[in-house]
């Protein structure tokens, strides 16, 4: 069936596990979530919500979802702090009959719905918006990753190394862990830069484009095209140095509302419609053109979010059933 | 003589003293239930129980090894670590190569005692020394398991998902290891020698033992229940994860000094330490019933930290 | 036994092996800039560990986990308060450091009134604290005003103020601890609380000015950070945890207590930031890194000789 | 309980018996440059006791650590029971019968008196283990100091210091396995009251009589002159005399430690001070307490069977007392004194920074002067005033803390059984000191344990069951008014010889 599915869910209630709300984009994800929460419970689509994060401790989230499953809710939506340790929890909430759509993380555990990313095409993009720049010249990149033994950077590094495959004369010369924070993206940067050599291009995780950029003032060098991620920072430096210099580059990232995509996924398998086990989301994706559109929507040192209403969940969910490209999230006017 | 007899306090006081000692976590445990209970009714039941306390199994096993190192008067930073290494090992391994499993599980165990001898003979500060193995453990478990994965043996995730009849397995195996404990611990001869080390280790040695092999002994025991604490957490995840259990290292703290412990060395109690971490493994779940915002729900954290731990103020008075 | 070098010289020297095997690599156009680097990011190690360092020598178990969120918290507290204004870097400073010092008493007064380990008693409070910091906007990362980053970047004829600024603070504890009444009485508190009192010791004032001035520490650290890396964000503490432990064991403070290594802890920051760097540059695996990060930290307080008691 | 091992029993008091339990001959050890022992001949028969005795830092600790195995002796052949032994530690000393209360307590305070047992006794394993320690400690403790009223099933953190020592004595005396056939006792009474002392040397005899060996060391030399059998006199390091104690007197002893007893130092400090201010005014703890008042100059007493309220009371009067300076000199120095990290000179200034101070910060000449000097006038025995205090012997780490007192601007210092472990001759030093400081206007508020000291104080105040019961006036001060008042007037005790 296509479109918004319409059953009644009205006395469902619905919670989200989060595993770690310590950084800025964790908290406009909670936000976003209790914003779209809040509207359907007053529009009478659900009955309630919940959110509890554990405090980047999987065993805690694992023990929290137990919990959750005792007080009887519908569905959680997970942000699971790691791929496999839920498994055993998930698995016993599905068995209890609730429904568990986990987002922005890999869970392998086949009775709940996953809402991802795919991570193999934020790879993509990356370098060849870099290969759009510079060609087939022989290049130096520098990758920041996440956090070490992390499944979302894993998946994303791995993603990486098939794109830099298709890039034969791109050589990476340097990785470091940026744990998607700039101020460990900027001390980690600084440490290696010395002993690198010039450096065209730096792939991104999100949250670090920043500290990389200071790293690179700092040390006196000139700016590499640095992939921006999703925070306001990053986007007002590349302004900044794009009216300074010219400077070109682009924004790619995740939107913390993709807290909004697993709750109305949730809702509208809630309400009866057929979801595929895997519901891909869009990434955002910022070019030159839509820069000064979309710094203006996003809070001084915010995360650059989007809105995610139900119709457009469902248009993702059946673009998803159809294989048809997804929306891309629509730059504001 | 009179001068001495004086002295004497009755030796309820005593008794009292260490009746408080593991009543005061127990009642803080009772307390933290109710409230559950309250809340949610149906929760008091073999199904509630065995959902609420599950991850108490590995936390428990984790604090009681935590509980060995401080009964030395040293302390283990590195049980977290060590645990997602475990689990990594248990799900890469045991299923396919058990016999490479138990020999890499050994190892370790010998890795333990060796740390311990190394503190000993150098006469280290255990809190750094446990702190670079920290790194060693998830060097080693990223090495082997770059993101999490794997898959747990059929068997383990059969034991851990047993549902044995009249007593939920979570309450079960608290007993049992609380038994235990208390009994090798706190009632066997070698315990009292145990627990000299740590308090006067030099006493005991004047004594004609050696404080060296005390002290790897134990640390071996630490790393094997360790391993149980990884074991029991395989079994329940059904995965390996070098990430997974960080939080071990001080919730292990806090469940052995919450049941009585203290860094002095030789003050410990396993059967306060189990409710300790019982209690623990509670608080962190309290919070999904309680329904607190987001951003002040890690606050609240800390406030049960404060408000399990506070009943000590009642007791401690006398031990200064 | 004639050729013994001192137990904090270590740090230094592992550092410096560190940074000469950097540049093997790398070639010798990297010295430079590398150790410049390293001095600057150590730099705000140096005033954490410090802090640290006044609160382990008060005496055996005393530690202070809230570091990092009492930095995050200060952090946010003064970019709100200098709302990206100039004119308001003074009062940001001083109630960066304010928060600092009221979050140190908090940690000591749970440490007393409520009888708390401490690694108890501060692993709660940073619970809180950071609750707090959640609460103070913790969806953004909050902007410094531009004198603050300009004053972190500084260099006078290409040496950098910041690390020469904590390089005196540095010196002043070193004074402190030695000659000063305060310090020697930190220190008599740190080896025998009884001894002290009966010395006519204020044990607990002792006590609660060690946590005050670690808080302060933190809150300092937390407002030169966020000058230098762009703003406050909720995470900009969290390598402080053990870090600021490690740098201040490894500079040759005893964790009994009673004894303070001030000058040790710019070579434990050091060797940190040197071994990061050089991790980095031969490419290690990250389980590797981790593997040697942690025999190296092992080493090194292996084979310090150290002072024996009794 | 206490069974006797049937062979090697020959209580022959004095003589040498053919084969030696313990002989050592040139026995040396050196820390580093320090020679604690420059080569001990020494020997202990079956059945002996020896008294031994010496200046503080003589070297009596040391010898007494390596012969129970604790301390490695670096030259020198040791024999025991005729076998010549090669490496030897605790665990072989233990195993051969060979027993040793040390000067520190060695107790594990966590653990019950039972538990403690357990400890020194391999053998005490399996089910009922408890039961036996029990048994065992009991038994002992009964049979050395009847009506001690010691709970075995407490833990020793909770008893009395003198309770403690008499629970290390008595597990000495036990025996599983292994029967006991010598039995070290490295100044066993500085802890323990009149009657415990009295039944403890009494037990020492009774043990030599079963064919115990002992070895007591102690700077009472009244205690070595009831006991021994025979006297060892050490010195810097060597044995360098040794004599039958029959006919020995208290002042031939004195001779052969090289110190002659400052004799006519008995005169009592009332004079002058009854008229000074009043420095302290204590109020007792309620009304059938009595208020402790002491004025400038005054040397006051606390008398009292040990562990009658008399430190409580001190601590009390410490704690109230803020118009005057005032300082503590403790006498459990190794939990209460010594900064165990530093030198002679950091633990000496410690309690004189205020002064040493220019605007928050030492003046390092002005401490290192104030250390020089009053290490010279208690005669600490260290190289210099930069030595860790640790490497001091027990007593000479005493001064140190008694030099704390004095170098400091206390107006009253309190003492709380400062002199334990203080060797004669510094005793008599110290006295003299006490007194001139007090001619100087200083007050005194002076605990302790050994009735002849009280005979400095120009007042005395007698506890009881942790009050104040009685003031003696310095005219009235002797031992039966001090013992009558201790024991509440009609009982006074027979017990006391
Ligand atoms: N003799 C003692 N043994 C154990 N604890 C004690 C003792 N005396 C005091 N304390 C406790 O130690 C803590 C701190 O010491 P204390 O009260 O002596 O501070 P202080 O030195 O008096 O400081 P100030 O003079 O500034 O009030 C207090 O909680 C106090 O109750
Ligand atoms: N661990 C050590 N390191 C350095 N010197 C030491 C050590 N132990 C003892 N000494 C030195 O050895 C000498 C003998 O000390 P010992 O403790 O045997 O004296 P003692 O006769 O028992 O004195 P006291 O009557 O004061 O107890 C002293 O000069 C002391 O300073
Ligand atoms: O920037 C994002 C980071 O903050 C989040 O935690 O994980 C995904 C990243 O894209
Ligand atoms: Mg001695
Ligand atoms: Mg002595």
């Amino acid at each position: 069936a296509e479109g918004t599915a319409t059953g009644d869910t009205s006395g469902k209630k619905i919670a989200f596990s989060n595993s770690y709300a310590g950084n800025s984009f964790r908290q406009v994800m909670i936000k976003s979530f209790e914003a779209a929460a809040a509207k359907a419970k007053a529009d009478g689509k659900i009955a309630g919500s919940a959110v509890v994060s554990s405090n980047n401790s999987v065993t805690e989230q694992a023990s929290q979802i137990q919990n959750l499953i005792l007080q009887g809710y519908d569905a959680i939506i997970v942000l699971a702090g790691s791929d496999t340790a839920l498994n055993g929890s998930i698995k016993e909430a599905c068995d209890a009959g609730i429904t568990v759509v986990a987002f922005a993380s890999g869970v392998t555990e086949p009775c709940a719905y996953v809402v991802d990313y795919n991570l193999d095409s934020y790879a993509k993009a990356e370098l060849d918006f870099i290969a759009s720049k510079l060609g087939d010249k022989p290049a130096n990149i520098l990758e920041i990753r996440g956090m070490a033994g992390d499944g979302f950077d894993k998946r994303l590094n791995e993603g990486v190394n098939k794109a830099l495959a298709a890039h034969p004369s791109y050589k990476k010369v340097g990785e470091v862990y940026g744990q998607w924070t700039g101020t460990i993206a900027q001390k980690e940067v600084s440490g290696v830069l010395p002993s690198l050599p010039q450096i065209d291009g730096v792939l991104t995780q999100g949250g670090d484009g920043y500290g990389a950029a200071q790293a690179f003032k700092a040390a006196g060098r000139k700016l590499p095209i640095i992939i921006m991620g999703n925070r306001q920072d990053e986007l007002a430096l590349w302004k900044k140095e794009h009216d300074a210099t010219g400077y070109e580059t682009f924004s790619l990232g995740a939107t913390p509302s993709v807290s909004q995509v697993a709750f109305w996924v949730a809702q509208q398998i809630l309400a009866g419609k057929q979801v595929p086990k895997f519901v891909e989301v869009p990434l955002l994706q910022i070019n030159q053109p839509d820069l000064d559109a979309w710094l203006k929507t996003v809070p001084e040192g915010g995360v650059v979010n989007a809105e995610y209403p139900q119709d457009l969940v469902a248009t993702i969910i059946d673009a998803n059933v159809a294989k048809a490209p997804l929306p891309m999230v629509p730059a504001p006017k | 003589m009179a001068d001495t007899a004086l002295q004497r306090r009755p030796r309820l006081t005593s008794a009292l003293g260490s009746a408080l000692q593991i009543g005061l976590p127990a009642a803080t445990l009772i307390a933290m239930l109710a409230v559950i209970f309250w809340i949610r009714p149906s929760a008091m039941s073999y199904f509630g129980f065995t959902l609420l306390f599950k991850f108490a199994v590995p936390l428990m096993f984790a604090a009681l090894a935590q509980m060995l190192v401080i009964m030395l008067g040293d302390i283990d930073l590195s049980i977290g670590s060590f645990v997602g290494f475990v689990t990594c090992v248990a799900a890469l391994y045991l299923d396919e190569a058990p016999l490479l499993a138990l020999v890499i599980l050994a190892a370790s165990i010998a890795v333990y005692a060796g740390v311990g001898l190394l503190i000993h003979v150098r006469q280290l500060p255990s809190i750094i020394v446990t702190l670079g193995m920290s790194f060693i453990w998830l060097g080693a478990a990223v090495t082997l398991m770059p993101g999490p994965g794997g898959t747990a043996p059929r068997w383990l995730v059969a034991f851990m998902s047993w549902k044995p009849p009249f007593v939920p397995l979570p309450v079960l195996i608290a007993l049992l290891t609380a038994l235990i404990g208390h009994l090798v611990i706190s009632r066997s001869s070698y315990g009292a020698v145990l627990r000299g080390a740590g308090a006067n280790p030099r006493a005991v040695e004047r004594a004609g033992w050696s404080v060296r092999t005390i002290r790897c002994a134990v640390y071996a025991a630490a790393g094997a229940l360790a391993c149980l604490a990884g074991l029991t957490l395989t079994g329940l995840t059904t995965s390996g994860d070098p990430n997974v259990a960080p939080a071990y290292t001080l919730l292990g703290v806090g469940a052995v000094i919450l049941g009585g412990g203290a860094f002095t060395g030789g003050i410990v109690s396993p059967v306060g330490t189990v409710i300790g971490a019982l209690t623990l493994a509670l608080a962190g779940s309290l919070l999904s019933f309680l329904q607190v915002p987001p951003t002040w729900q890690i606050g609240a954290q800390g406030a049960i930290l404060f408000l399990v731990l506070a009943g000590r103020i009642l007791f401690s008075e006398h031990r200064s | 036994m004639s050729l013994r070098l001192a137990p904090w010289s270590y740090g230094f020297l592992v550092a410096l092996v560190m940074w000469v095997a950097t540049i093997c690599y790398s070639g010798t156009g990297s010295a430079i800039p590398t150790l410049s680097s390293a001095l600057v990011f150590a730099a705000f190690s140096v005033v954490v560990g410090t802090g640290q360092m006044l609160v382990i020598a008060s005496g055996p178990g005393n530690i202070d986990l809230s570091m990092p969120s009492v930095l995050t918290l200060a952090a946010y507290a003064s970019m709100s308060i200098m709302g990206g204004s100039d004119a308001m870097v003074l009062p940001g400073l001083l109630l960066a450091v304010a928060v600092g010092a009221v979050a140190g008493m908090l940690n000591y007064l749970a440490i007393t009134a409520l009888r708390l380990p401490p690694i108890i008693a501060t692993l709660a409070w940073s619970f809180v604290f950071q609750s707090f910091a959640f609460n103070l906007g913790g969806e953004a990362t909050l902007k410094p005003p531009a004198a603050l980053s300009e004053f972190t970047l500084w260099s006078i004829g290409g040496i950098r103020v910041l690390p020469v600024a904590v390089m005196g603070l540095t010196l002043l504890a070193v004074l402190v601890l030695k000659r000063g009444v305060g310090g020697r009485q930190l220190l008599a508190v740190g080896q025998s609380e009884r001894a002290a009192r009966l010395a006519g010791i204020s044990v607990g004032r002792v006590r609660l000015v060690a946590y005050t001035l670690c808080g302060m520490s933190a809150g300092l650290a937390g407002f030169l950070l966020s000058g230098f890396s762009g703003g406050a964000a909720l995470n900009m503490g969290d390598t402080y945890l053990l870090e600021s432990i490690a740098v201040v064991v490894l500079g040759g403070t005893s964790v009994a207590g009673g004894q303070a290594n001030a000058i040790g802890i710019w070579g434990a920051a050091l060797f940190f930031n040197l071994m990061a760097t050089m991790l980095n540059t031969f490419q290690m695996q990250a389980g590797i890194r981790f593997l040697l990060t942690g025999a190296l930290i092992i080493l090194i307080v292996a084979i310090v000789p150290r002072p024996k008691a009794g | 309980m206490r069974a006797i091992p049937s062979a090697n029993r020959e209580p022959r008091p004095g003589a040498a018996s053919p084969v030696p339990l313990i002989a050592t001959r040139a026995v040396a050890k050196h820390y580093g440059a320090v020679r604690a022992l420059v080569g001990v001949d020494f020997v202990l028969a079956p059945g002996e006791v020896v008294g031994l005795v010496g200046h503080n830092g003589a070297g009596k600790s040391t010898l007494m650590n390596v012969l129970a195995g604790t301390v490695q002796r670096s030259s020198g052949a040791f024999c025991y029971d005729g076998a010549e032994i090669g490496a030897w530690g605790a665990r072989e000393a233990q195993a051969c019968g060979l027993r040793c209360i040390f000067q520190e307590l060695s107790l594990c305070a966590n653990l019950s008196a039972t538990e403690n047992t357990r400890i020194i006794h391999a053998s005490l394993r399996g089910l009922g283990w408890r039961r036996r320690a029990r048994a065992l400690i009991t038994a002992a403790l009964d049979d050395i100091f009847p009506g001690h009223g010691i709970d075995p099933d407490r833990k020793v953190a909770e008893l009395a210091i003198g309770e403690r020592q008499m629970v290390e004595i008595a597990r000495a005396f036990t025996q599983t396995s292994v029967p006991v056939r010598g039995v070290i006792l490295d100044e066993p009474t500085s802890a323990l009251g009149h009657t415990p002392t009295e039944q403890l040397l009494a037990h020492i005899r009774k043990a030599a009589a079963d064919g115990i060996a002992c070895i007591l060391i102690t700077h009472r030399l009244n205690e070595i002159l009831a006991v021994s059998d025979r006297v060892t006199v050490m010195m810097d390091g060597a044995a360098v005399a040794d004599r039958p104690a029959a006919g020995l007197t208290r002042s031939d002893l004195v001779a052969m430690m090289g110190s002659i007893e400052a004799h006519g130092g008995t005169g009592r400090a009332i004079g002058p001070a009854a008229d000074g201010a009043i420095v302290v005014d204590h109020p007792g703890r309620d009304g059938a307490d009595r208020p402790i008042c002491v004025r400038r100059g005054e040397i006051i007493g606390f008398a009292g069977l040990d562990g009658h309220g008399q430190r409580d009371r001190l601590r009390a009067i410490y704690a109230a007392t803020s118009d005057v300076p005032v300082a503590y000199v403790a006498g459990d120095r190794g939990a209460e004194g010594v900064f165990p990290l530093w030198s002679i000179a950091d633990n000496l200034t410690i309690r004189s920074l205020k002064a040493l101070q220019r605007g928050g910060f030492v003046v390092p000449g002005a401490a290192r002067a104030l250390a020089e000097q009053w290490a010279a006038r208690l005669k600490v025995k260290a190289p210099d005033v930069d030595t860790p205090i640790l490497s001091l012997s027990g007593g000479n780490q005493q001064k140190v803390l008694f030099a704390r007192a004095l170098a400091s601007d206390a107006q009253v210092v309190l003492l709380d059984d400062p002199m334990r472990g203080v060797d004669v001759g510094t005793k008599q030093e110290v006295y003299a000191l006490i007194r001139a400081e007090a001619d100087k206007g200083r007050s005194f508020v002076w605990y302790t344990t050994e009735m002849d000291e009280l005979s400095n104080c120009g007042r005395l105040y007698v506890f009881r069951e942790g009050r104040v019961v009685e003031e003696i006036p310095g005219a009235q001060i002797n031992h039966a008014r001090i013992l009558e008042a201790s024991f509440g007037g009609a009982q006074t005790g027979a017990s006391h010889g």
